[in-house]
């Protein structure tokens, strides 16, 4: 499954980087993901519950952040398993600054799927990688407007 | 394939469906969606919240200028109705390319919208035809325009607690042209690409697609390409070109991005076409 | 467990049943009508069609809670006695059948068929079988068996109005008679 | 009454019971006390797996029992065999890495789905729930899934003692220099690399095992949708579980269609049977369709790269392919004769190529195992040579009828005229290929189709006509030759016609029936032969106790092989019969004549009943001196050679310009498949090659994602064709009879498939040349889209797409 997005949020990129450093903030913003445990150095432990219309499982494993630059991106990658099948994926992140007060936030990567979810899944899985990242970067603008009320 | 254990309740009435509804309970109409969801144990509620046997869901009627057709009309009445034949002859015909014949006996209107398949047919052809679907919770109905009630994958904005318990399609002037196009994919028969085109007496032109990404959509694009224009076959040739643009496009084994916004375009000709 | 009550090809039937249970296990397991199979998990083959109703749906993807109260017949309850239906006589007649494993979904949606279109053209048969695999015949003979009932019912629906009665063969040979056909 | 049945589409005997429902499939049986079973199976394709823990499952109620690879191990039971031995060129042994029941922790899973244990439980429900609740602690491994990128350079190895993931090499046909030479001194060389596409058997019936052994008799009784039960049982005793073959009986009831996937001896037949012990109560075992799509072997999944030399003339001189089969994780059943012995030898096809040579590479990768599935590497040679020579008619603008007439080998019956020899060890046995293709262009009315097409590419509709003329092998096989090649056991076929007092005729066949209408076609055979009525004979199959010995269905080897081991059965009967005919009617034997289900005493009216005969063996008052009673004969009919069905099919399409989709519109087949018993079901039997070919061509394809997983594992996203999807089929016939067997029969099961693949990209290719596309080949299966973008293609020169 093919996940790529580009996105252009009202923020610099020192306050997304920020925000992006916060497991608290990526918690809320990741799709799915209900809880961030941080396990070791940039590890954490991640709870998720996946829930599209009749489909819903829950899935638990492994997140950890690599290729860290400040201000500029990471790499996430993300390991979870569940009943239906596991889910492997490494992704991108970069950051680019567009004028003073805003950032294009760039992801690139893909998840390796297996068990039912990669054998039952391809009729729709494009569609669940679209929604995903348009949930992601909606939740990303929802948070940064909380953050400027608060 | 056994589904995980879950309780069954099948109420009366809208309101006791309502009292039943929770976050662990999932609503039951035809059930050909839900319960192959439930055999691959893709789904997993604790309570099933059987709608199919609810009168008031129930039946297709002319109200106000609307055409009110109740959630738990299954595709099969929708195909037969005299009215549905005579006011919204697409949906008749369109009814007629969904699933197959024991999928059309169960299968229903509600439904398949708050399933919300991103390659369903029924959401193209009620967002063309400008329906609204009737959402209704505990502290009462609200409606949704079906352009705006699809808004991911299998995503809608039904909220927690509520059903939908009508789809109202206002009764097209005479002279009103509508036409559905699909492009089936052979294994499931889904849509990869369905086009539904509404050409009101006036020349406005309503244009749906489902199929083509992860929510169905109305194309405004393409409509503004029609504005004020006839409908010869430069015009249509030009306005579907701009099909399907600034959305982001599904991919499978049958059909790559590139190859969906094609058959976009090419359907939405066809479907113009027909309406000319 | 809940209680349902069905009646299955005219016998009233009363059984506790988990509400997972499908409907297509219920009939095989609970009551022993074997003729109804289960050929997939996605609700395509429609190797398990029934007639609930008297309409035909995938007893694989119904809930035998679902069923309370209605009506159901199987492949089990299409012959009247000894007396076959004529889909059944067709798919005989014309070889509509090999392995016989989609056989009864098959029959069960083409009498379907012929309950709402008597007069079916060719196209019509082939998009009415849009929900059944059958991965013996090529569908050839299926058509043809299902053209042969159609035109069985008509002349019989003629021979009460007094017409005269004839159903050419599709294959012009032996055919045995019916105490051999064991 | 008439007992001429040889030759008449005789209504089926087994139908009444399908179309009333009352079949009896392995899941409609149940015993008492009967278990269900679920396995634990790999989500990846390739995993270590290091550990198992059972405990939560065990405590769920219902659970009887939980078996893991472990216990097997314990057990001593290794796993499944193959049938077949290949050597490498060099004459080292192939590589047959064990294949266990269930992967034991410290090894590894080579496939998704391969399981690692059991749950054997009071309900299915049970079962399923419980084995969620194994855990598993998988070390997930790189996979490799194409049988070319396994034989890389730093490939992934699926075995550890199978290097460069290769089971063997090998090679068939004249010495490659000569071919090299050959094609060399071309004038034109037409050159085709192409992939023949992994698919899925599916026949509508998923498997269904079920296991029971009874404490009581020590015996075990194994129900099985099989296509052969007595090889089942001899794989399962002799080389599985080391149980006495005389203690287990092999069941196979009805079967919902087979298509080579139910030929396999699967693991799960002899966990079931080996469980049942264990636990002392049946154990039924049905498979989901989502497992079936992981677990049954697959078909064809080719790559291969094939050039044909030709002279200026258009005479075809040489032929040269590379080929890698994939073989998938394990070695099934008749997995390493499929790629060899029965797709090297058929490269000679219908033509008169004096060079032909086959190098091939049989790989190991993380897919299921590929096997014989319709057809069974014929399609694949097939496919090669008609793509080919249709490829070449274009490039050398030749009429692709007459290039392949003037290549076609001159007709000879086998008898006045001897076979053909090829140059891949087969000698043909009777042939008239321009027959068929003559007839079959005759009935498109190809001057009025050329015509027909300008005028549509005029009317912006691409219509295309394609052709292909086939060849296979099947009557599987003779014993000699096919142990010569590797096969680890005969391929005969047993007969047993026991006459009953009454005159009745129970006939005990090893060709097990799963659609093919066995039950009505030998009963013709013998009511014919016998003169008797056809409801006087009843046809038992599929049950080992029964039956002495079966060698099982496929190959389209049950008329010409079964059929003629009952013909023998029955010239036996005949003889003895004879004996006391003669004797009761105080003659010599050779002064009879049998006809219309008596003997006569030859130029009198003088004559005696095949009834009282029976009778009289079985009451032997009067009786000649020194005959034993009774009438009662069993048979082992070999075959002298293999049979060889042909054909000519045309395909006509309609491609749609804008999207690419490709509409079937005539398809038409002339297939010659020797005598026919009962046109009718030789009729079905194409109808349903044609659709599995037609679906290759146009639909159907496995694919797996570069990590192993099946990315189109149901009907939901793997196209089977549907009602709407085929046209009526065109069928004719034409008689050339097989000179070396009794019936003079060939074989009609898999002559529909092997014709029908390239006949549609055939004419595919044609109908976008006709538009001026170009294209030299498309990938299979045709999708809208790969068409569609096959016709972006470049407009003046060929090219690959």
């Amino acid at each position: 499954m093919e996940l790529q997005g580009s996105h252009v949020l009202n923020a610099p990129p020192e306050q997304i980087w920020e925000m992006l450093m916060d497991t608290d903030v990526l918690a809320r913003i990741v799709p799915g993901i209900s809880r961030l445990e941080k396990t070791g150095e940039n590890e954490y432990k991640a709870v998720a519950d996946i829930k599209m219309g009749p489909v819903s499982g829950s899935f638990s494993g492994g997140l950890t952040l690599s290729d860290i630059r400040e201000n500029e991106g990471y790499v996430i990658h993300v390991k979870q398993s569940s009943k239906i099948g596991n889910a492997d994926a490494t992704i991108r992140i970069d950051l680019a600054p567009v004028g003073q007060a805003q950032t294009q936030l760039t992801f690139d990567g893909g998840a390796k799927l297996s068990g039912l979810l990669a054998r039952t899944g391809n009729r729709v899985l494009s569609g669940v990688a679209n929604t995903l990242t348009k949930q992601f970067f909606e939740n990303f603008e929802k948070e940064l407007q909380t953050t400027k009320q608060t | 394939m056994i589904p995980y254990a879950f309780d069954y309740a099948r109420p009366e009435s809208v309101e006791e469906a309502l009292d039943l509804l929770d976050d662990d309970a999932k609503i039951l109409a035809g059930g050909h969606s839900l319960v192959p969801a439930l055999k691959l144990r893709l789904s997993a509620p604790g309570k099933l919240i059987d709608i199919a046997r609810i009168p008031s869901l129930k039946g297709i009627r002319e109200e106000n200028g609307e055409i009110v057709i109740g959630a738990g009309t299954t595709h099969d009445e929708i195909m037969k109705s005299d009215l549905i034949k005579q006011h919204l002859p697409m949906f008749a015909e369109g009814a007629a390319l969904i699933g197959d014949p024991m999928v059309r006996h169960k299968g229903t209107l509600g439904g398949s919208l708050a399933h919300a398949d991103p390659s369903a047919d029924w959401p193209a052809m009620v967002i063309a035809a400008d329906g609204e679907v009737v959402l209704r919770g505990k502290n009462g109905s609200r409606l949704v325009a079906a352009a705006d009630f699809f808004i991911g994958f299998y995503s809608t904005a039904l909220e927690e607690g509520e059903i939908i318990t009508e789809i109202r399609l206002p009764v097209p002037a005479e002279g009103t042209r509508m036409n559905y196009q699909k492009f089936a994919q052979p294994a499931s028969r889904f849509a990869i690409v369905g086009c539904s085109v509404v050409r009101h007496p006036d020349g406005s032109v309503r244009v749906a697609f489902t199929g083509v990404s992860d929510a169905p959509f109305r194309d405004t694009g393409v409509e503004e390409a029609l504005s004020g224009q006839q409908l010869t076959d430069d015009v249509i040739e030009a306005a579907a070109a701009k099909a399907a643009q600034g959305v982001s496009l599904n991919s499978d084994h049958f059909a790559t991005e590139e190859y969906r916004q094609h058959l976009a375009r090419v359907y939405c000709k066809r479907a113009l076409k027909a309406v000319a | 467990m809940t209680k349902i009550s069905v009646t299955v090809n005219g016998t009233a039937q009363t059984h506790e049943v988990e509400p997972r249970q499908l409907l297509v296990y219920y009939l095989r397991e609970k009551l022993g009508l074997t003729g109804t199979h289960i050929g997939c998990d996605t609700s395509s083959c429609g190797a398990c069609t029934v007639h609930m109703d008297g309409m035909a749906v995938k007893s694989c993807s119904i809930l035998a809670v679902q069923a309370d109260g209605c009506e159901i017949t199987t492949i089990e309850g299409l012959a009247k006695g000894d007396q076959l239906h004529p889909v059944q006589e067709g798919f005989k007649e014309c070889h509509g059948l090999q392995c016989g494993f989609c056989t009864p979904g098959m029959i069960m949606s083409a009498t379907d068929l012929l309950q709402n279109n008597p007069d079916p053209t060719e196209e019509d048969i082939r998009h009415a079988l849009e929900g059944n695999i059958c991965r013996c015949t090529g569908y050839h003979n299926i058509v043809r068996s299902i053209q042969w009932a159609a035109e069985k019912m008509k002349t019989s629906a003629r021979a009460l109005d007094g017409a005269p009665v004839s159903t050419s063969p599709v294959y012009a040979s032996v055919n045995l008679n019916q105490q051999q056909q064991v | 009454m008439s007992t001429n049945y040889i030759g008449q589409s005789v209504k089926r005997l087994e139908d009444k019971r399908f179309i009333t429902g009352k079949g009896r499939y392995t899941d409609d049986i149940k015993l008492p006390g009967m278990t269900y079973a679920s396995f634990v199976r790999s989500p990846y394709a390739h995993a270590r797996v290091n550990s198992i823990d059972t405990s939560a499952a065990k405590d769920m109620p219902g659970v009887v029992a939980i078996f893991t690879g472990d216990d097997i191990a314990s057990a001593g039971i290794v796993g499944v065999p193959t049938g077949w031995q290949v050597n490498f060129k060099n004459g080292d042994t192939m590589k047959e890495p064990p294949h266990p029941l269930l992967v034991p922790t410290g090894s590894t899973v080579k496939h998704i789905g391969d399981p690692v244990a059991v749950i054997i439980a009071d309900s299915r429900e049970a079962a399923f729930d419980a084995s969620e609740l194994v855990e598993v602690d998988w070390e997930e491994l790189p996979a490799v899934v194409s049988a070319l990128k396994a034989t890389e350079e730093g490939a992934p190895q699926v075995h550890p003692d199978a290097p460069g993931n290769l089971a063997f090499d090998w090679e068939i046909g004249n010495p490659i220099d000569e071919v090299n030479e050959a094609i060399e001194q071309s004038a034109h060389v037409t050159t085709l690399e192409f992939v023949n596409q992994r698919l899925v058997p599916n026949a509508i019936e998923p498997r269904a095992y079920i296991g029971h052994y009874d404490e009581v008799s020590d015996k075990y009784t194994l129900y099985t949708s099989t296509q052969n039960p007595h090889l089942i049982r001899l794989l399962m005793c002799a080389f599985v579980l080391g149980i006495p073959e005389h203690k287990v009986r092999v069941l196979g009831p009805d079967v919902g269609g087979g298509f080579g996937s139910k030929i396999y001896h699967y693991t799960e037949e002899a966990l079931v049977t080996w469980a049942s012990k264990q636990i002392r109560r049946p154990i039924k075992w049905t498979e989901t369709r989502s497992e079936a799509f992981m677990l049954d072997a697959h078909g064809r999944d080719h790559i291969s790269k094939a050039e044909m030399g030709f002279d200026a003339d258009g005479n075809i001189k040489a032929l040269r392919i590379k080929t890698y089969a994939n073989l998938g994780a394990y070695l099934s059943t008749f997995a390493p004769a499929v790629p060899t012995y029965l797709h090297g030898t058929l490269l000679q096809g219908l033509y008169t190529t004096p060079k032909i040579h086959l190098e091939l590479s049989a790989v190991f990768t993380n897919t299921v195992a590929v096997d014989a599935y319709r057809g069974a590497g014929r399609p694949e040679a097939t496919y090669l040579l008609e793509r080919l020579i249709d490829l070449a008619a274009l490039e050398m603008d030749r009429d692709p009828i007459q290039l392949r007439k003037q290549n076609f080998i001159p007709s000879f019956d086998g008898v006045e005229q001897p076979g053909y020899q090829t140059q891949v060890a087969l000698q043909y046995d009777s042939g008239n290929y321009h027959g068929v293709l003559d007839r079959a262009v005759e009935m498109l009315g190809y001057e009025e189709f050329r015509r027909l097409q300008q005028e549509s590419s005029r009317n912006g509709k691409l219509i295309g006509v394609g052709l292909s003329t086939y060849i296979e092998a099947c009557g599987i096989a003779p014993s000699a030759v096919v142990g010569a090649l590797g096969a680890r056991a005969g391929l005969y076929e047993s007969a047993q016609v026991r006459v009953q007092p009454t005159g009745k005729v129970s006939v005990y066949t090893g060709s097990h029936s799963h659609g093919q209408g066995h039950v009505t076609t030998f009963a013709q055979v013998v009511a014919d032969k016998l003169g008797i009525a056809m409801e006087d004979i009843d046809i038992i199959h599929g049950d080992s106790d029964a039956v002495a010995f079966g060698m099982g269905t496929y190959g389209s080897r049950s008329l010409a092989v079964g059929g003629s081991a009952i013909v023998k059965s029955i010239e036996k009967v005949l003889e003895k019969g004879a004996k006391i005919a003669a004797h009761k009617l105080e003659c010599s034997a050779d002064d009879l004549e049998y006809a219309e289900g008596k003997w006569t005493v030859k130029g009198t009216d003088k004559s005696i009943s095949f009834g009282d005969v029976a009778l009289t063996a079985y009451v032997p008052h009067v009786y000649p001196q020194g005959l034993e009673p009774g009438l009662d004969f069993s048979s082992f009919y070999d075959p002298a050679n293999f049979t060889y069905p042909f054909g000519c099919h045309i395909a006509v399409v309609e491609v749609d310009k804008e999207t690419g989709k490709v509409k079937l519109k005539r398809f038409i087949a002339v297939d010659d498949v020797g005598n026919v018993i009962n046109p009718m079901i030789v009729d079905g039997q194409i109808h349903g090659g044609l659709a599995q070919g037609i679906g290759q061509a146009l639909l159907e394809e496995a694919i797996y994602d570069e990590n192993g997983q099946l990315t189109n594992g149901s009907y939901m996203d793997y196209a089977m064709p549907r009602a709407d999807d085929l046209p009526m089929f065109e069928i004719e016939r034409q008689v050339t009879p097989c000179p070396h067997n009794p019936l003079g029969v060939k074989g009609a099961g898999e002559a529909g498939c092997i014709g029908s693949t390239p006949a549609v990209v055939n004419a595919v290719i044609n109908a976008l040349w006709s538009g001026g596309h170009k294209v030299k080949d498309i990938r299979m299966p045709l999708t809208s889209e790969r068409v569609w973008r096959a016709m972006q293609s470049s407009n003046s020169t060929i090219t690959q797409s």
